[in-house]
């Protein structure tokens, strides 16, 4: 069985972004420096981020980034889900002028998206949209724009190269937020762009041996029929983004979960041994005890285990389970980790997906013609 | 094995029955007015500036579902469901609070007392000088003992209340109760509030009891049809999400099956594409009340047209269409919305019982749901095997 | 004879019952004797007092507020208005009773009978007790 | 029943001592057992039993007034005292309601009925109403 006759659009686009990288970082660079005024940006002390589907997930990741480039007493940074910001979101005329509200959308078509927007606009907050499309729904409801400017790709679907995208952005947005409110130092952006360019480059020399052992556990779980993927705080966001694309790639379902959650509900699943089950853990996560007793109670049912971590650390793995180190990200950038942490997982989907033969998406039809993401009647606030 | 004369005879069916007639009693455990001065002093309650209410599993959803209530009744800042491991492992200090006394009040929910991750909830609020309050139904527990105040449940004890649906109930009643004591302390609710609150509690839950019969049919003809199914979608917005993930968590529990709880929006981008959709069983909780529901409706028609099985749990005589089994709930007061989550999961409740009897299931894929007799094969409840109460106690502050 | 009404009272409200008192004195027919009014609550009180001017009563709540402050650290823990008002109507009188002569109420012009609310809002009640006495 | 008007002439702050005025409307309403009801028609007075030696009564008044500063800032706009005077009314009670045996009010022997003005000086008046034992 040659690993390159399965090779597929998700799996090159893992693998393209190595490559990606320089040219994301000029671009959203460019981007966070050209989106909103000095002065409007000075003014912001709240910051809701949105998104639908794994967009939300980026919301969710790059929390900590802001906290630790923006931080500073009486700010607030929150990810909301795109549902509630655009049909339950209040803001009162006193905090809405401080707030900014991000929605982020590579292609800025959503009618959730835009609704948001809309919705922010309606109470008096700043509005941002974080696209690759200005030209979109997003990019003309929000009063900025966010432009990442990815580079195209042959096959861009799922949108991989997005997500690295969008969470880069919004990293280099918040040290740029940082720099212009004067809680972290000038060239706060320069400096980490540089960590990206780092981080990304550790994983170009992982990538084939990724590659290659996610290829022969894709063979291995190529049967199952249910997957759990598993992580607390911002590795939940990747837990997360592994799951959305799994679905997206093969309509495998996933159930993703924290770990304390999961060892009370989830590991009562059926089929054990039948079910795949991705843990997202950090070296220098404050969860890996709980982690190792996890690992620890799945392994006890047979569950088959994927662990994602850079830790050395011993978890006690069993031979059925498999362990995918991947590169740490630069000390004292901790936070990043989920621009490149869900790589292995996007690998193992695109093998799964392409061993099993199924089409992405389903491969339109129905699914094209039901789905009401773009069309979906947008209510005004 | 299943009964085919005595079809409600499993443990989900009889507790979802027996809720009408356990309300009034857990009503005035809860709102008695000598343990909720006891739990929190007029002092106490005005120096909550926050609050955060934590769980594990169905806890979690039964303090998410409250959420709206602290908010609107008891003059806090703010008010949020964290899950525990979020709480203890990632939020420095600053996330939770600026170091005021008895604030934020941390309000934990383990009906045994021993979930070693809200014991570790508790410790955690303890040493931030938060106010850790735990509800519980045991009174000499570790959380009990590890919090500043124990609420304490008394739920009248029933055979075979597991996986427990009576406790879920109390908790949330419990959270009300302390809502109504908040707010009349601080003066947003008035003196006769808690009073009629108890009474439409007890009001509303007993307003089931007519329907129970029709419900559980028509939930039991659909487990007929659905109780091959393994994998199963809950959909729904805004409070009603807890009632989502409780009902995936009893699904787990007692069908072993593969569930997912998602909003109407971010189910269309991700699970709308799960393969072999006929055969994954797809809930909706709709109510018309909510913002989202043109959303709701617009999901539910893709979900038909993609030839998922749907069920829609409703409170109005609304028109889905065509492919849609829908069993309607009683309506709640008008301004009293708030109730509904006590016991709009009783449809999923029911349906998961009857799978779980249809198809021959066993209770955490380990106990015969009539006799309660473990399989001893079963490995999911081996000794050294679970962790929720062994689970060491580490947290960052 | 004896009457009970029934009165719904504002947050720290002190409405006027001196129309209700007098109605129920009409319906009696009693022309000499005496009129008693009672409240049977803990948290309320009844005031002979001026009750022509508004701004009048509101600094009697005050005032009573100023030296029985709503304090959060009463023994009595129901809530703090409950507790203060307990001292309060402690204070202040629960009953009161007026002569009654060729069938009027025995007041001076400016008195009136005041219902003083500590709590509210609520529902409540106060008796009226008229007798004759030739 | 027996009734009949007092006339009470007062100084500002005066504590006027009511008891040998009362004792003597008692015997001469005849009655030997039953109730003694006295009460006064203004808002900006009150009825007391308290102590009659004058220095007790000078230090009630005195702490009256502590309690209830005649101060300027009330929201009743007529003059100080009368806003203050309204608010020591409903403090102090406008009737008090005697227990007559053999023919006698029962009162402690230092016990007085006392007249408070917190306005004045005025004319001021008051009613006795004694009703006989049915």
């Amino acid at each position: 069985m040659h690993k390159s006759n399965y090779s597929n659009p998700l799996q090159k686009q893992c693998l393209s972004l190595p490559d990606l990288c320089d040219d994301q970082i000029r671009g959203s660079v460019d981007g966070v420096m050209n989106a909103i005024p000095v002065e409007v940006m000075q003014k912001i002390r709240k910051i809701i981020l949105t998104g639908c589907g794994d967009s939300y997930m980026a919301a969710h990741a790059v929390i900590p980034a802001f906290k630790k480039y923006a931080r500073i007493f009486g700010t607030e940074f929150e990810a909301m889900r795109c549902i509630d910001v655009s049909r339950c979101l209040y803001l009162d005329d006193q905090n809405a002028s401080a707030t900014l509200v991000v929605a982020i959308s590579a292609s800025g078509a959503p009618a959730r998206i835009s609704e948001a927007l809309l919705r922010a606009k309606h109470f008096g907050a700043h509005t941002m949209a974080v696209t690759n499309n200005p030209e979109s729904g997003a990019g003309k409801s929000a009063e900025y724009v966010l432009f990442v400017g990815t580079p195209d790709f042959p096959d861009p679907n799922p949108g991989l190269r997005n997500y690295y995208a969008s969470l880069v952005s919004l990293m280099l947005f918040a040290a740029r937020l940082g720099e212009v409110k004067g809680i972290s130092p000038l060239r706060s952006v320069n400096a980490l762009s540089q960590q990206i360019r780092e981080y990304t480059r550790s994983f170009s020399a992982a990538l084939p041996d990724m590659d290659e052992s996610m290829f022969r556990l894709a063979q291995h779980w190529q049967c199952f029929d249910g997957f759990d993927m598993l992580g607390d705080d911002t590795d939940h966001s990747t837990a997360s983004f592994i799951a959305a694309k799994f679905v997206e790639v093969s309509g495998v379902m996933c159930a993703v979960c924290d770990m304390e959650n999961w060892c009370h509900v989830e590991f009562f699943k059926s089929n054990p041994t039948e079910t795949g089950t991705v843990i997202v853990c950090r070296s220098r996560g404050a969860d890996l005890s709980r982690v190792k007793e996890t690992i620890h109670q799945a392994q006890c049912i047979g569950r088959p285990i994927l662990l994602i971590t850079d830790s050395d650390e011993d978890f006690a793995l069993s031979t059925s389970s498999s362990l995918c180190k991947i590169p740490s990200p630069p000390p004292g950038f901790e936070f990043l980790a989920p621009i490149l942490n869900y790589v292995p997982g996007a690998l193992l989907a695109s093998y799964y997906s392409a061993l099993n033969e199924i089409a992405y998406f389903r491969g339109g039809g129905v699914w094209a013609e039901a789905n009401t993401i773009r069309t979906s009647r947008i209510v005004n606030a | 094995m299943f009964d085919q004369n005595n079809p409600k005879d499993n443990p989900l069916c009889n507790q979802v029955f027996s809720l009408p007639g356990m309300i009034e009693e857990q009503v005035r455990i809860c709102f008695s007015q000598e343990q909720l001065e006891n739990i929190l002093p007029i002092q106490d309650c005005f120096d909550i500036r926050k609050i955060i209410l934590t769980g594990c599993g169905d806890s979690l959803a039964a303090a998410g579902n409250m959420v709206p209530v602290l908010t609107e009744f008891c003059d806090v800042m703010s008010c949020r469901a964290i899950d525990p491991i979020t709480f203890t492992r990632f939020m420095e200090k600053t996330d939770i609070g600026i170091g005021e006394p008895n604030s934020p009040l941390v309000l934990s929910i383990s009906a045994g007392g021993e979930t070693a991750r809200v014991l570790e909830v508790l410790k955690k609020a303890s040493e931030l000088g938060a106010f850790p309050l735990v509800i519980t139904g045991n009174p000499e527990s570790s959380c009990a003992n590890a919090a500043k105040k124990a609420f304490i449940m008394k739920t009248p004890k029933m055979q075979n209340d597991f996986p427990g649906l009576r406790s879920y109930l109390a908790n949330m009643v419990g959270i009300v109760a302390i809502a109504a004591r908040l707010g009349l302390v601080r003066g947003v609710l008035e003196p006769e509030t808690p009073e009629m609150w108890s009474q439409s509690v007890i009001d509303y839950v007993k307003s089931y009891a007519p329907h129970l019969e029709s419900i559980s049919d028509a939930m039991f003809h659909l487990a007929e049809k659905w109780k091959s199914f393994t994998r199963f979608d809950f959909i729904a917005d805004c409070v009603s999400s807890n009632s989502a993930l409780f009902a995936q968590e009893k699904f787990y529990e007692v069908t072993g099956s593969l569930g997912c709880a998602g909003d109407s929006e971010d189910f269309c981008h991700i699970n709308y594409f799960v393969r072999d959709p006929e055969t994954v069983g797809t809930v909706f909780f709709a109510y018309r009340d909510q913002p989202t529901y043109s959303r709701i409706k617009e999901t539910i028609r893709s979900c038909v047209t993609l030839g998922r099985p749907v069920l829609v749990i409703t409170d109005e005589e609304d028109d889905f269409g065509d492919g849609v089994t829908r069993v309607v709930i009683p309506k709640t007061p008008e301004g009293y919305t708030w109730l509904r989550p006590l016991m709009d999961f009783c449809p999923v409740a029911l349906l998961a019982g009857y799978i779980s009897e249809l198809g021959e299931r066993r209770y955490f894929h380990s106990f015969f749901p009539h006799t309660y007799e473990r399989d001893p094969e079963s490995l999911f409840f081996a000794p050294g095997t679970l962790t929720l109460k062994e689970s060491k106690i580490e947290y960052i502050l | 004879m004896i009457y009970r009404k029934t009165i719904r009272t504002q947050f720290k409200g002190c409405p006027s019952i001196t129309k209700e008192v007098m109605d129920c004195l009409a319906e009696s027919g009693v022309q000499n004797g005496y009129c008693c009014v009672m409240i049977p609550d803990s948290t309320a009180a009844l005031a002979i007092t001026s009750f022509w001017d508004k701004r009048g009563l509101e600094d009697l709540t005050d005032e009573l507020a100023r030296n029985i402050p709503t304090r959060v650290s009463y023994r009595n823990q129901t809530s703090p208005y409950d507790a203060s008002g307990h001292v309060k109507a402690s204070l202040l009188s629960s009953s009161a009773m007026l002569p009654v002569k060729d069938g009027e109420l025995v007041l001076g012009s400016s008195q009136g009978l005041v219902y003083m609310e500590f709590d509210g809002p609520r529902t409540r009640d106060f008796l009226v007790m008229i007798n004759s006495a030739e | 029943m027996y009734t009949n008007k007092l006339s009470v002439h007062t100084v500002y702050m005066g504590m006027h001592d009511l008891t040998e005025s009362i004792l003597r409307e008692v015997k001469a309403s005849g009655i030997q057992s039953g109730i003694c009801h006295i009460s006064m028609l203004h808002s900006t007075a009150g009825l007391l039993i308290c102590d009659k030696d004058e220095n007790a009564k000078t230090d009630i008044m005195c702490d009256i007034e502590r309690a209830i500063p005649t101060r300027v800032d009330f929201k009743h706009r007529e003059t100080a005292s009368d806003a203050g005077g309204h608010i020591k009314t409903a403090l102090t009670g406008s009737q008090i309601s005697l227990i007559i045996d053999h023919g006698s009010l029962i009162l402690g022997p230092d016990q007085a009925v006392v007249f408070a003005e917190f306005d004045g000086p005025r004319p001021r008046n008051v009613i006795v109403t004694v009703y006989a034992d049915s």
